[in-house]
């Protein structure tokens, strides 16, 4: 009981992106990564979109999607490595990669919501 | 790889030979009367891989008003063609509903009422409907439930995968065994103060057999040589519905559930057999309820009649459940459905399964008293390897996971009192269980010069059996079967192993474990020979009545070195119910028993 | 016997060579049979050294579990029929140290199973004389499903993580203690937790899912270890956000 | 105390085939599981464009032109491509494993997986058209 570890937590981030991921992504790449793009539909320009993105609420929105979502990666990715390379002794290092990398995009994805004009 | 220099004997209070039903009651029992005796429980598979597994129907206990303890016992006496020792059997009925209570609280997921209490079904002989049931997988349940528990006593070590090979006698009382250990080939005695033999039944000395390959009579033969008598060994159970070809037992329950016997007219023919007449709707201790001695016989006099169907494995009859509907056989029959589906190919729901009698169970056993003790001091024997005897001349249907229980908890009482007035390990056992050592590297492991391969003797011996010792027998079927089997065992002397590694070596088991089934088939054939009279499920067609004169009486048969068994008898213990007709389907008629 | 099959086996005998190889014989052909009977009849008529572990024959022992063509499979439930015309390729389960030939060492198993307390665990512990504990039906059925688990091994030759990492605890033993996590008349949820709540315990699972696929009794337990892990996070933050709730 | 083992002390020669590291191109299954593990890459590679997109819309209508343009870079937008297909794939299997981890009871009865499944498919729906309609409005 002593030690009890914080994979409770992790697992909760790594659901709770998973859960994120799935509503949100596939239709926000579709548009943003193919329709827009290819011209399948007209893109809505920048102030339509900065107007959306001003709302607090979409702004909570995105902020909880990247932060979960990079979360989500990270506990996937951070179990790829090590069953799929076995390469389980470099534990340490994969850890900060996958838990570092999501902490930092957290922070950057935190720093330009907020500083959003 | 065998180490014979360390001389370190492993010794334990208290040691189980097999870690079925009645073996794991009995651990746990001994751990209950004093938590510092040390338990060894001895198996030669996974306790959890025992035969107790393949129980389907259920457990008898009376639990539900409208039953009593009176009709428990009257069902078994009558059941068992009133060679029961009554004793016995009072003691039995009386303390199931608490054992069964015991592995409720065990977390035996017995089967429920919508109340939320424990739910019964009706079983062949019985008068009441009293089967305790998790679905049907009784046993399996059970059986997860006792090791499970098992697992939470610290004084409890289990040897698992070692095969016992002889019981160490030494001074007059036993005083532990000798084992193979499998993983290794290493030969080790293991010392204790008292011993419990929990080793299960003796299916495999018959070719077609419900019974799982590890059951073989180890711990009969193993108490047999030690001196110890085996009692009422001429009472084989026949079971009516078998799946031809494996043998799988289609559980008894499915006919308590209102399952219907036809034969290949599409005819109840039970009726025709004193059973009663058909109902649409099951009815105790009638038709298909009766008793299972009485339906295995009804097969026979169907296939002389020519009204069975054949098949490639032999005549069979139909068992059909196509009008319970898909709802009740998914609820309470899945596995039946599951069995059928995955080896006849069939689907209950709605077509009709193809059946025939087969060997299922051994009423005879290790004699021993209602503690469970042999007579040989220190040697206590229970489960379906012992005789108490509550099943006499034929057991009734889910009476045996329940003896298990009882008599499995007597015994381990019983052989923890007796280790506690902790006599101390006899000089001469060490050299004794070198002797062993050698006999089994002499005999087998370093012997080259065999030509009789194992399944050849094991083929005949059983063909030996079922031609002379099924369900019907005469006296000089039975002569030759003696003549025969004795010839066997002297073949046996030159069988071949070509396997003599220490590792896991099964071919060496399945050696001794043939030798300890033609220890039990010639005394199952000695008696049979000797009891010149029809009860229960020992018929003689050349003495077609029961005899109480005489044969009031069980067996007790005696290993003699190079000499025929010696048999002699021992009267029944009778108490409350003086022995009568058994009535199935009818009411009693008033006339004194014949 | 006019049909016949071929079965390779694969063959290990520690104390003469220092792997496995194959084996190949010819088996008489029936649609009855299943791999068992076919390996019954090599080791009765032709090679009597071949050594696996089997009893019931009737897929509830669960004693043998062996890799047919690749698959973990109970060999007495799978029938040469299925694999028509052969070759059928026998070998013992994987992820598992061998023994012997076919047989695998799988007492570690028995230890994780110790470990995660399957068994009743009462604060009060009612004499069973007053009766029994009441269960309704569909609180039976909570659990039912991971009661069925035969301890047949197949699911911990499916699972990878187990193949790379034997210090997880794997499917089997989870579905255990879920399974009297799950049972009305059990108390012992906390105690259980405090093993299983190790990184050995239901986190090393990825949800591979293979072992509910393998499953012969539909034991599923993968939902066992998921719903364990859910359970595991909610009574975590429990205890973090209100660490006075203390069970 | 270890049961059982106690007395196993002379190990046979037991032998242990170590896990290729190629396990996961063993079979089909395994191949599926590491294809869904991977598409959390694609998921974290999506959150970096968003990013991107932030980023952008922080420089004004120009930079924010500018990315919609590199948005169109053939090798950007086969990129997205794959990416879009493998968390689709996310998608299809999160919403499928559901059931597993979450058992729902109606009336005391377990109910089946499809119907547990059904309402996540249905919320996506939901959820995607706002976003269209939310993004579309006024063209
Ligand atoms: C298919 C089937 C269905 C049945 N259904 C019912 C039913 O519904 N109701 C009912 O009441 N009864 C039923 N029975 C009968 C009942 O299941 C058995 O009588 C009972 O389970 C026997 O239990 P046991 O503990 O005596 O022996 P088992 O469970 O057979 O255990 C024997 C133990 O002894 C060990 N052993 C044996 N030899 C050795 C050796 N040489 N060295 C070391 N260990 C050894 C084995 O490893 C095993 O652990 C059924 C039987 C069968 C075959
Ligand atoms: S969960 Fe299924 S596969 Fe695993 S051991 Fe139990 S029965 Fe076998
Ligand atoms: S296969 Fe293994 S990884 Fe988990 S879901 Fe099953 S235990
Ligand atoms: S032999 Fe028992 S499960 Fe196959």
């Amino acid at each position: 009981m002593a030690n009890r570890s914080n994979e409770p937590l992790l697992w909760a981030l790594f659901s709770g992106g998973g859960v994120a991921a799935a509503f949100l992504i596939p239709i926000l790449l579709f548009l943003y990564g193919l329709a827009f793009p290819l011209g399948w539909l007209q893109s809505p320009g920048y102030e339509r979109t900065l107007e959306l993105v001003q709302h607090p609420l979409v702004r909570l929105g995105l902020f909880l999607l990247c932060f979960l979502s990079l979360f989500h990666w990270a506990h996937r990715f951070r179990f790829t490595l090590y069953d799929g390379l076995q390469i389980k002794h470099l534990n340490p290092a994969i850890n900060l990669f996958c838990y570092g990398g999501a902490v930092t995009g957290t922070v950057v994805a935190a720093y330009l919501l907020w500083t959003l004009p | 790889m065998i180490d014979n220099s360390s001389s370190e004997m492993p010794s334990h209070d208290v040691l189980l030979v097999g870690g079925g039903g009645a073996g794991l009651r009995a651990a746990i029992a001994v751990s209950e009367v004093d938590p510092n005796l040390s338990v060894a429980v001895v198996s030669k598979v996974y306790p959890m891989r025992s035969h107790t597994v393949s129980a389907e129907g259920g457990a008898a206990a009376v639990i539900k008003e409208g039953d009593s303890l009176e009709e428990h016992a009257y069902d078994t006496i009558s059941g068992g063609d009133w060679m029961c020792d009554q004793d016995a059997v009072e003691l039995f009925v009386n303390e199931a509903p608490g054992e069964m209570l015991q592995l409720e609280h065990w977390g035996c997921p017995w089967s429920r009422e919508p109340d939320g209490r424990v739910a019964v079904r009706p079983f062949g002989g019985m008068k009441k409907e009293r089967t305790w049931f998790a679905a049907d997988k009784t046993g399996f349940h059970m059986l997860h439930a006792l090791f499970q528990t098992s697992l939470k006593y610290r004084s409890i070590t289990r040897y698992d995968e070692w095969f016992v090979t002889r019981l160490l006698v030494e001074d007059g009382r036993v005083q532990g065994v000798v084992a193979i250990e499998l993983m290794t080939g290493r030969i080790q005695a293991i010392t204790a103060k008292s011993v419990i033999i929990c080793t299960g039944g003796c299916g495999k000395v018959f070719p077609f057999t419900t019974n799982a390959n590890i059951k073989n009579g180890d711990g009969m033969a193993l108490a047999y040589r030690a001196g110890v008598p085996l009692k009422d060994m001429e009472f084989v159970q026949y079971h009516p519905t078998g799946l031809p070809f494996t043998g799988i037992l289609i559980t008894e329950a499915s006919r308590a559930e209102g399952g219907f016997l036809i034969n290949k007219d599409g005819y109840r023919y039970l009726q025709d057999y004193d059973l009663g007449t058909p109902q649409p709707k099951p009815v105790l201790r009638s038709m298909e309820l009766g008793p299972r001695d009485r339906l295995s016989q009804a097969f026979m006099k169907e296939l002389d009649k020519g009204r069975t169907l054949e098949g490639p494995y032999g005549p069979y009859v139909h068992l059909d459940l196509t009008h319970l509907g898909k709802k009740i056989i998914d609820t309470k029959l899945p596995f039946v459905r599951e069995l059928c589906l995955k080896y006849e190919n069939i689907d209950p729901v709605s077509q009709l399964i193809p059946v025939r009698p087969v060997v299922h169970y051994m009423m005879g056993g290790v004699h021993t008293d209602i503690q469970g003790a042999t007579p040989l001091a220190g040697l206590f024997a229970a489960g379906e390897v012992a005789c108490v005897s509550i099943n006499g001349a034929n057991r009734l249907g889910s009476n045996s996971l329940t003896e298990l229980l009882v008599f499995g908890a007597r015994a381990g009482r019983a052989a923890a009192e007796y280790a506690l007035q902790n006599k101390p390990v006899s000089a001469g056992i060490e050299a004794q269980a070198a002797d062993e050592k050698k006999r089994l590297e002499r005999e087998f492991l370093h012997k080259r010069s065999g030509t009789e391969p194992i399944a050849v003797l094991r083929g005949e011996m059983q063909s030996t059996m079922e031609k002379s010792a099924g369900i019907y027998r005469t006296g000089a079927l039975l002569e030759e079967a003696q003549a025969d089997i004795a010839e066997l065992k002297e073949r046996f002397r030159q069988v071949a192993i070509q396997d003599h590694s220490h590792t896991f070596n099964t071919e060496l088991m399945a050696a001794l474990e043939l030798s300890y089934m033609l220890d039990v088939a010639e005394a199952v054939v000695e008696c049979a020979l000797q009891r010149t009279e029809s009860r229960g499920a020992h018929q003689r067609t050349d003495f077609p009545r029961r005899d109480d004169e005489r044969f009031l009486a069980h067996s007790l048969v005696s290993h003699r070195t190079g000499d025929r068994p010696e048999v002699e008898y021992l009267p029944v213990t009778i108490t409350r119910w003086p022995p009568g007709e058994r009535v199935y389907g009818r009411p009693a008629a008033k006339t004194p028993p014949g | 016997m006019a049909e016949t099959i071929t079965i390779e086996v694969a063959r290990y005998r520690p104390e003469q060579e220092g792997e496995p190889t194959l084996q190949s014989y010819e088996v008489p052909f029936s649609k009855d049979w299943v791999v068992l009977d076919a390996l019954n009849y090599i080791k009765d008529h032709v090679d009597g050294s071949l050594s696996f572990r089997w009893s019931c024959r009737m897929g509830v022992c669960g004693s043998c579990g062996m890799t047919v063509n690749g698959e973990p499979k109970l060999t007495c439930a799978t029938f040469l029929s299925h694999y028509l015309p052969g070759p059928i390729r026998v070998e013992p389960l994987q992820n598992f140290p061998v023994v012997r030939d076919l047989i695998i060492e799988m007492t570690d198993f028995l230890e994780k199973l110790q470990s995660v307390k399957p068994w009743i665990v009462r604060e009060d512990d009612p004499a069973p004389a007053k009766g029994e504990f009441l269960q309704t039906p569909e609180q039976l059925d909570n659990y039912k499903q991971f009661s069925m688990c035969i301890n047949c091994m197949i699911c911990y030759a499916a699972c990878p993580v187990y193949g790379l990492d034997p210090q997880f605890a794997g499917p089997a033993a989870i579905a255990l203690a879920q399974r009297y996590n799950l049972d009305s008349r059990d108390q012992g949820e906390q105690e259980r937790m405090d093993v299983l709540s190790q990184h050995e315990g239901i986190w090393g699972c990825t949800f591979v899912g293979e072992c509910t696929e393998v499953c012969p009794k539909n034991v599923d337990p993968a939902g066992a270890i998921q719903q364990y892990k859910l359970a595991a996070t909610k009574e975590w933050f429990k205890s973090f956000l209100m660490p006075w709730s203390k069970p | 105390m270890k049961p059982s083992t106690a007395y196993r002390q002379y190990h046979p020669k037991w032998y242990r085939t170590r896990v290729s590291t190629l396990w996961w191109s063993r079979r089909w299954s395994y191949l599926k599981f590491m294809l869904r593990e991977l598409s959390s890459v694609f998921v974290a590679f999506y959150v970096v464009i968003l990013l991107l997109q932030l980023h952008a819309l922080r420089g004004g209508p120009e930079a924010y032109l500018e990315f919609q343009e590199w948005l169109k870079d053939p090798l950007l937008v086969v990129l997205n491509g794959i990416s879009f297909l493998f968390v689709l794939f996310h998608a299809v299997t999160w919403f499928n494993l559901t059931p597993k981890a979450m058992v729902v009871r109606l009336r005391g009865k377990r109910l089946p997986n499809l119907l547990v499944a059904a309402p996540n498919y249905a919320a996506w729906l939901a959820i995607s058209g706002l976003i269209v309609f939310l993004l579309m409005r006024q063209g």
